[in-house]
């Protein structure tokens, strides 16, 4: 049968950094088709250029039959391809219905967009996704989850015949990824393919019929789901041995190890004019603290109150140093405190910079002389903590936006550490990171809090959460309502406590 | 291939549209082989190149900063008022002084309001420095009463027409604002704040930078250079002229900036650019005009080598 | 203020808090002037202002669209001067060929800025700052550095001079046409839908699939052809092509797009507002001239900017003021 | 027929100034306000800010505001033609000031009652006329720095001038650029052209602040102006006269900015029902080394 998409020998680099090299992927009618394979292996540029976002260097794409060229996503739409970016791809500040259907507005009969129309056809897609929101408000006003999902029910929404979804999951819990894979599952029946890239190896068993593997911007394998298992993918990604891996476990935060030291944050009552009602949390020396809980319950905003950056309406904030809380970063950072935030274009990076000056920006204070910074040991401290990392770049000169996810989440991780802080603020680490890379993640962090920092995590991911904290304090509609404590927490257990205080709270 | 080629051409851009005015001006140019040549447009560029550079540590922080000319006018206005005064003839060094000191610190104030209104305020950079645009000039003239101040003063003079080692007192004066900026933006803390503001405020905020701090900094600095400017071209004319001192100056000084390198997203401030910029945009104005070309093709001609500067300068770009 | 029985303004306000500055010191200007002033709500007065304001109006409205995108279109003014240089020779033909031939002059320069900003990829400030120079020096050389001297004959100056009832000039009702179909482009065709999205976040937009290098164009194309008619109305109202007038206008209609509540960082405008924006500076020059009629204090010419300077930050401030309060309120 | 002006004690007198940005506007605007109290006026003093379109809002204003007498400086020979016609269909008298307006389309005693003032294309006439009787050289290389660009008077000034000198063969005008009336750009224009055109011995200025400009770009460059560069310009300001004195310049020939005591006569002569004639002239002084000295107290 002829396959629905074929690219082959795709090229690709960017300024002489080779992205792709003789990349190809085959996507027959109506699979479901994985893409993977570890940060920077070149999983988005193929897909940006099968959409015209990017040119690609050399190579042949055929769609349906026929040579495809797409000059701009407009044009890929239109040949029946439909994409939900990794970097989410929409317009915070304008509605929630003109984000889903702009470009394809209903039409009055004089030509004017009917906007009751369009409100009333969004509510409706977005209620395929068990949303239901005021869509006449700003997207931005709304929780990255729901974001993504717009996203999604846009692309889903354009009756494509082929659906690319590029990390979709990376925010959304496992309510909403289930409702996710339903719609994925009725995009197959209705003969529809769809293009996968998760990190989220499990995911793939669930609803991916082949997969395709890359490393290195290459096609290395393509396997078919039924025959594989996650460690082969796993070993396909790394080009690496079965047998090597399966002895090194899946997740290595390891909690409920440690013993609980010196009290380092006391976080009481905090209220905020956003979000937060009454949320409680503490973290001693040496252990890691989970916060749990559904989309927009509020774990940012805890995070984000605790270091400074929203006004506390209500509640205190003291840490063994600073009793008296901070009322701004700089205060925070200055009382040892660090905060790695969950969105990393938007208030991680600093594009157009090097990947030295991005990590050691929290630093610049210890770094600064009377009259200049010391660079000499600015250098000594980023080349260490590359290496320790294992930053993949080549030179730390080049501009952090050149790297691929991954390796930026590790610079900002970096940034962080360098500091030296005893409480690290930890806003979903290892989103959009791959296996490898999270894992390396993961024991890097081990590895401080079993020197005494003390961790404040925050994930999405239950495993992480369950396996990783020695105490997850669950949220609920930005009220503290239980802690569970390690060991001893199992993902059944954790759900059941948000459950619980889901029903607690309905009641 | 292709790329790498176009990509080192646009680096260096700027030095190559230099040479290229140079060599057509030895070409074409009478008597442009001199050294009185090289003085002339040195005095002419210093007062741009100055307030260039200020304008580029504000468009680094993704900002504007319209006021410049204002800011000029006010300072140039002042500077006469106080060594005209009786108090400053009789004390003539201390006169001479203030009414360099007291200048600069107005302009300063008035780079404090700027950044205020931005930082504090979250007013657009542009439409909080417009206010000054518009006002800041006609308070330097209410202050003159509208009047030309003339003088004679050869102290004060010396800021504009005086020499060392034979260069205009000027170009040195550009050259150590140039290395000092320079060392700022690269070398000191403040500087890497500049770009990560300019480069992500919400990071830079995150991280402990002082943005707001930030910002009036550099409005403050870039006031600052624009009435150490004004105090030159007061200097120059030995004459006061609020409603003229700096005239559309905020145009050059940012079509340098831009010219150098600027990004005008912020995040980025090459000094020396700037101030290549700024020459190459002096030296189009001396071979328009030592070339005999009619004001209104001058302005034709200046607009298209903006644009081709600019988009040679662009093309680094995916 | 348009279109009022389809007008909720409760719902208005609501949408719009960063503009309701703007609304507010409008009807308090005009109150002070009508209470203070003998004659200044008479028809004379309101009818001159219009015709003179029309072109703010105008040029403000293009740049409103512009500022939306994220942009901005420095070269207004000149390309006010350059139609009106245009138009006057075109002035023995009648208006009907002249409007046409002003709008389409001013858009060819439009579609110069679009084409710099789009396919030569100029940051908009430097290619409207390019074609602000070029236009001028464009508009002198046509008119080798003469005004250029319309036909009174013709019914050109029909157009400019005369008005309905005494009270509405030509200048204005057109203006006001322009003004509500603009409107209705922004909020209810697909085009002025991108527009606003282009603002908010132009890769986004792209990768959403909108066609958004359309949309830019048509804004600068929109700006070009709003100073044409501009130019027209210069021509037409005031006898003559000119080619130095239109120094500055761009800053007065960057002052009032902002006044209006329009985000200069794109994303978020609104046309009725601008054209408040508009009226409001327009207003401060006429009070002024009428406060200099009173006697009381003479407002020299510098002390007339150091007033505008201060009553754009008053405004300013106000506007922080609201659209902080409406930030709170949506919360 | 312009509109009559009856006999009051006071009259609500509106003066359109057109731009304050130089020293001469200021000292005309100056020069109403001090007749104003002289005159019984009361006072309505606009200014354009250099726009015309402006300029006839602001007439337009006064008209709304029932002036009895106009006195408008128009911006533009063309573009104020609208204000004198509105003036005129409102009632009110007008008296062009220092420039005029198209003689084609406005004409004095029947749509303004008069201009007054002088006439640049003979200033530019008179100084061209005195460097060619002083000039001693055997070849006279001149450079001219006009005023702004497409403005009447440096268009003017430039005609005069040009079509006076050129028809003596001694000399040529090498170059000939705008030096935007200012003295800063006077000088910076000057700087280069005298880079471009060392052998130049005239410099022809459109106002007295490019002349001082030019006189102090010949002396950074170690030129001797008065010696072996012959400046001359035109409107007398003090600085020129002063100038003059020292020998660094030629000659000016006079553009007073006075006109308030001039407008206060024309219109006392027209309100007890006078014909004026439709050119008011002013007697333009010629300043030299002659007279300068005599003279440099009243300048401005
Ligand atoms: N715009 C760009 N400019 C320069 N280099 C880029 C650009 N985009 C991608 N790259 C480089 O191309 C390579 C492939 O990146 P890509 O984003 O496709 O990886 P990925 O497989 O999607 O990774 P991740 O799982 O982290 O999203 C990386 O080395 C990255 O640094
Ligand atoms: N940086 C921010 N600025 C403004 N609002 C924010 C910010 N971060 C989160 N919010 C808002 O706060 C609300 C609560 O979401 P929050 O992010 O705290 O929940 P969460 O449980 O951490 O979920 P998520 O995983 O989506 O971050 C949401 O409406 C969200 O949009
Ligand atoms: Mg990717
Ligand atoms: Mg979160």
């Amino acid at each position: 049968m002829q396959p629905l998409l074929r690219m082959q020998g795709i090229n690709k680099s960017f300024a002489g950094v080779v992205a792709l090299s003789s990349a190809g992927l085959e996507i027959a009618a109506g699979e479901v088709h994985a893409l993977i394979g570890q940060n920077g292996a070149g999983k988005s540029t193929l897909i940006k250029i099968l959409t015209g976002v990017y040119r690609k260097d050399s190579g042949d794409i055929e769609f349906e039959g026929a040579p495809l060229n797409a000059q701009s996503p407009r044009e890929a739409q239109d040949n029946g391809i439909a994409t939900i970016y990794q970097e989410l791809s929409l317009v915070p500040l304008r509605s929630v219905t003109e984000n889903v259907i702009m470009g394809y507005e209903p039409r009055t009969r004089f030509g004017f967009i009917d906007w009751k129309a369009a409100h009333d056809r969004t509510r409706e897609i977005l209620s395929g996704f068990g949303i239901d929101i005021d869509v006449t408000r700003p997207l931005g006003s709304y929780s990255t989850a729901i974001q993504q999902l717009t996203a999604i029910a846009r692309a889903v929404s354009l009756n494509a015949r082929l659906v690319i979804m590029d990390e979709p999951t990376s925010s959304l819990d496992d309510r909403e990824v289930e409702t996710l894979f339903g719609v994925v599952r009725g995009l197959k029946a209705r003969g529809v393919s769809v293009i996968y890239v998760s990190h989220f190896l499990d995911e793939l068993f669930h609803i991916c019929d082949r997969a395709t593997i890359m490393r290195d911007g290459q096609t290395v394998a393509v396997r078919e789901i039924a025959s594989t298992t996650k460690l082969g993918l796993i070993a396909d990604m790394l080009g690496r041995d079965p047998e090597e891996i399966a002895a090194a476990g899946m997740t290595d935060l390891g909690g409920g190890k440690g013993e609980a030291g010196e009290l380092l944050l006391d976080a009481r009552n905090l209220s905020t004019r956003r979000m937060l009602r009454d949320v409680s949390v503490s973290v001693h020396k040496g252990e890691i603290v989970g916060l749990g809980g559904l989309l927009g319950s509020g774990r940012t905003e805890a995070a984000r109150a605790i270091f400074g950056l929203d006004k506390l309406s209500a509640g205190t904030v003291s840490t063994h140093r600073t009793p008296a809380g901070f009322s701004d970063p700089a205060e925070a950072i200055r009382g040892g405190v660090g905060f790695l935030t969950e969105d990393r274009k938007a208030e991680g990076i600093v594009p157009e910079m090097s990947v030295r000056e991005n990590m050691t920006l929290a630093l610049l204070p210890a770094l600064a002389g009377k009259f200049s910074l010391d660079r000499a040991r600015e250098e000594e401290i980023v080349k260490k903590f590359v290496d320790a990392l294992g930053i993949k770049l080549a030179s730390i000169e080049q501009p952090i936006r050149e790297l691929s996810g991954g390796n930026q989440q590790k610079v900002l991780l970096a940034r962080w550490l360098a500091l030296e802080p005893d409480l690290l603020i930890l806003d979903e680490p290892t989103r959009g990171v791959d296996v490898g890379a999270k894992f390396e993640i993961q024991s890097i962090i081990r590895e401080y809090v079993e020197k005494g920092v003390g961790v404040l995590l925050i994930s999405s991911e239950f495993e992480e959460l369950v396996e990783g904290a020695d105490r997850i304090v669950v949220l609920q509609d930005g009220v503290s309502v239980t802690e569970l404590r390690n060991p001893g927490i199992t993902e059944e257990k954790l759900i059941g406590a948000i459950a619980q205080s889901h029903e607690g709270a309905a009641a | 291939m292709n790329g790498l080629d176009w990509k080192r051409l646009s680096r260096h851009g700027g030095l190559i549209a230099l040479a290229l005015l140079l060599l057509i001006n030895i070409l074409i140019t009478p008597n442009f082989l001199q050294l009185q040549t090289l003085f002339v447009n040195i005095s002419q560029v210093a007062t741009i190149a100055i307030v260039a550079v200020g304008m580029t540590l504000v468009i680094a922080t993704a900002g504007i900063d319209l006021s410049v000319g204002a800011v000029m006018a006010v300072a140039g206005a002042l500077a006469p008022l106080i060594f005209l005064s009786d108090f400053a003839q009789a004390n003539p060094s201390l006169g001479l002084a203030l009414s360099i000191a007291v200048p600069i610190l107005v302009a300063l104030v008035c780079g404090l309001f700027n950044g205020v209104l931005v930082a504090y305020l979250g007013v657009q950079p542009i439409i909080a420095t417009l206010i000054f645009f518009i006002s800041g000039r006609g308070i330097a003239q209410v202050l003159t009463n509208g009047n030309l101040q003339t003088f004679s003063h050869p102290g004060f003079s010396y800021i504009g027409t005086g020499k060392i080692l034979g260069l205009p007192f000027q170009g040195w004066l550009v050259l150590v604002i140039a290395v000092v900026f320079w060392w700022v933006v690269n070398r000191t803390m403040f500087g890497r704040r500049i770009l990560a503001v300019g480069g992500n405020e919400k990071a830079a905020r995150l991280t402990g930078t002082p943005v707001r701090r930030v910002k009036i900094g550099v409005y403050v600095i870039s006031a600052g250079l624009s009435g150490i400017a004004g105090l030159i071209v007061v200097a120059i004319n030995s004459a006061s002229d609020a409603a003229r001192i700096g005239n559309l100056m905020e145009l050059d000084a940012i079509a340098a900036a831009v010219v150098g390198g600027t990004l005008l997203m912020g995040g980025k401030a090459p000094i020396f650019g700037a101030i290549l910029g700024a020459i190459i945009i002096q030296l189009v104005k001396y071979t328009l005009l030592a070339n005999g070309v009619a004001d209104e093709v001058a302005l034709i001609a200046k607009a298209g080598i903006i644009v081709l500067a600019v988009y040679v300068q662009q093309g680094r770009k995916e | 203020m348009l279109d009022t029985n389809a007008f909720d303004l409760r719902k208005y306000l609501q949408g719009n808090g960063q503009s309701v500055g703007v609304w507010i010191a409008l009807v308090a200007m005009i109150l002070f002037g009508a209470l203070r002033y003998d004659n200044f709500t008479g028809a004379y007065n309101i009818s001159s202002f219009l015709n003179y304001n029309s072109m703010f109006i105008a040029i403000s409205l293009g740049m409103c669209f512009v500022i939306m995108t994220g942009g901005i279109d420095l070269s207004v003014g000149s390309v006010v001067a350059f139609t009106s240089v245009c138009v006057a020779y075109l002035s023995p033909y009648g208006i009907q060929v002249a409007l046409p031939g002003g709008i389409l002059a001013g858009m060819a320069i439009g579609a110069l800025n679009a084409f710099f900003v789009i396919k030569m990829r100029i940051p908009p400030f430097i290619a409207t700052l390019a074609t602000m120079l070029g236009a001028k020096g464009g508009a002198l050389v046509i008119s080798g550095r003469q005004t250029i001297s319309v036909d009174w004959g013709s019914n050109f100056t029909k157009f400019g001079m005369g008005n309905v009832g005494g009270l509405l000039p030509w200048s204005i009702i057109v203006v006001m046409v322009l003004a509500v179909g603009l409107w209705v482009v922004l909020e209810k065709t697909s085009i002025g839908r991108t527009v606003e999205a282009i603002g908010g976040g132009e890769d986004a937009t792209r990768m959403m699939g909108l066609p958004v290098d359309r949309a830019k164009a048509f804004v600068y194309i929109l700006s070009g052809g709003c100073a044409g008619l501009a130019g027209v109305i210069l021509a037409s109202g005031f006898g003559a092509g000119q080619p130095l007038e239109g120094v500055g206008w761009e800053l007065s209609a960057i002052a009032s797009v902002v006044v209006g509540g329009t985000l200069l960082t794109g994303g978020l405008g609104s046309v009725p507002a601008t054209v408040a924006g508009a009226l409001l500076l327009g207003l401060v020059f006429n009070i002024l001239n009428f406060e200099n009629g009173r006697g009381v204090i003479s407002f020299s010419a510098y002390w007339q900017m150091v007033v505008r300077g201060m009553f754009l930050f008053v405004v300013i401030l106000l506007q922080s003021r609201f659209s902080r309060a409406a930030a709170k309120q949506g919360a | 027929e312009p509109p009559p002006l009856a006999q009051k004690d006071r009259y609500k007198v509106g003066f359109s100034q057109m731009e304050s940005n130089n020293p001469w506007r200021i000292a005309e605007t100056k020069s109403f306000h001090d007749t104003a109290e002289a005159c019984n006026w009361d006072l309505i003093a606009t200014d354009a800010a250099g726009s015309a379109a402006k300029q006839v809002a602001d007439v337009d204003s006064m008209i709304a505001q029932g002036i009895d007498v106009l006195f408008l400086p128009p911006r533009e020979e063309k573009p104020l033609i609208p204000a004198v016609m509105k003036a005129k269909a409102a009632g009110i008298p007008t008296f062009l000031v220092d420039r005029s307006v198209d003689p084609n389309v406005a004409k004095a005693g029947e749509d303004y009652v008069a201009f007054l003032g002088s006439d640049f294309i003979d200033q530019g006439r008179r100084v061209a006329e005195w460097t060619i009787e002083n000039f001693k050289g055997d070849k006279g290389i001149i450079v001219e720095l006009e005023g702004t660009t497409g403005s009447s008077p440096a268009n003017d000034r430039k005609k005069g001038f040009d079509d006076r000198i050129l028809q003596d063969d001694r000399f040529e005008i090498v170059a000939s650029q705008t030096g935007d009336f200012a003295r800063d750009l006077g000088r910076q224009v000057m700087e280069t052209l005298l880079q471009a055109h060392p052998d130049v011995n005239i410099v022809y200025a459109h106002n007295d602040e490019m002349a001082i400009g030019a006189i102090q770009a010949l002396e950074l460059a170690g030129r001797k102006p008065g010696e072996d560069v012959l400046v001359v310009s035109i409107d007398g300001t003090r600085d020129a006269l002063q100038a003059i004195i020292d020998g660094k310049m030629g000659v000016t020939v006079e553009s007073s900015p006075f006109f308030g005591p001039l407008a206060c006569e024309v219109m006392k002569r027209y309100a007890a029902g006078e014909t004026i004639e439709p050119w008011v002239q002013v007697k333009d002084r010629i300043f030299t080394q002659e007279n300068a000295a005599d003279h440099i107290d009243e300048a401005y």
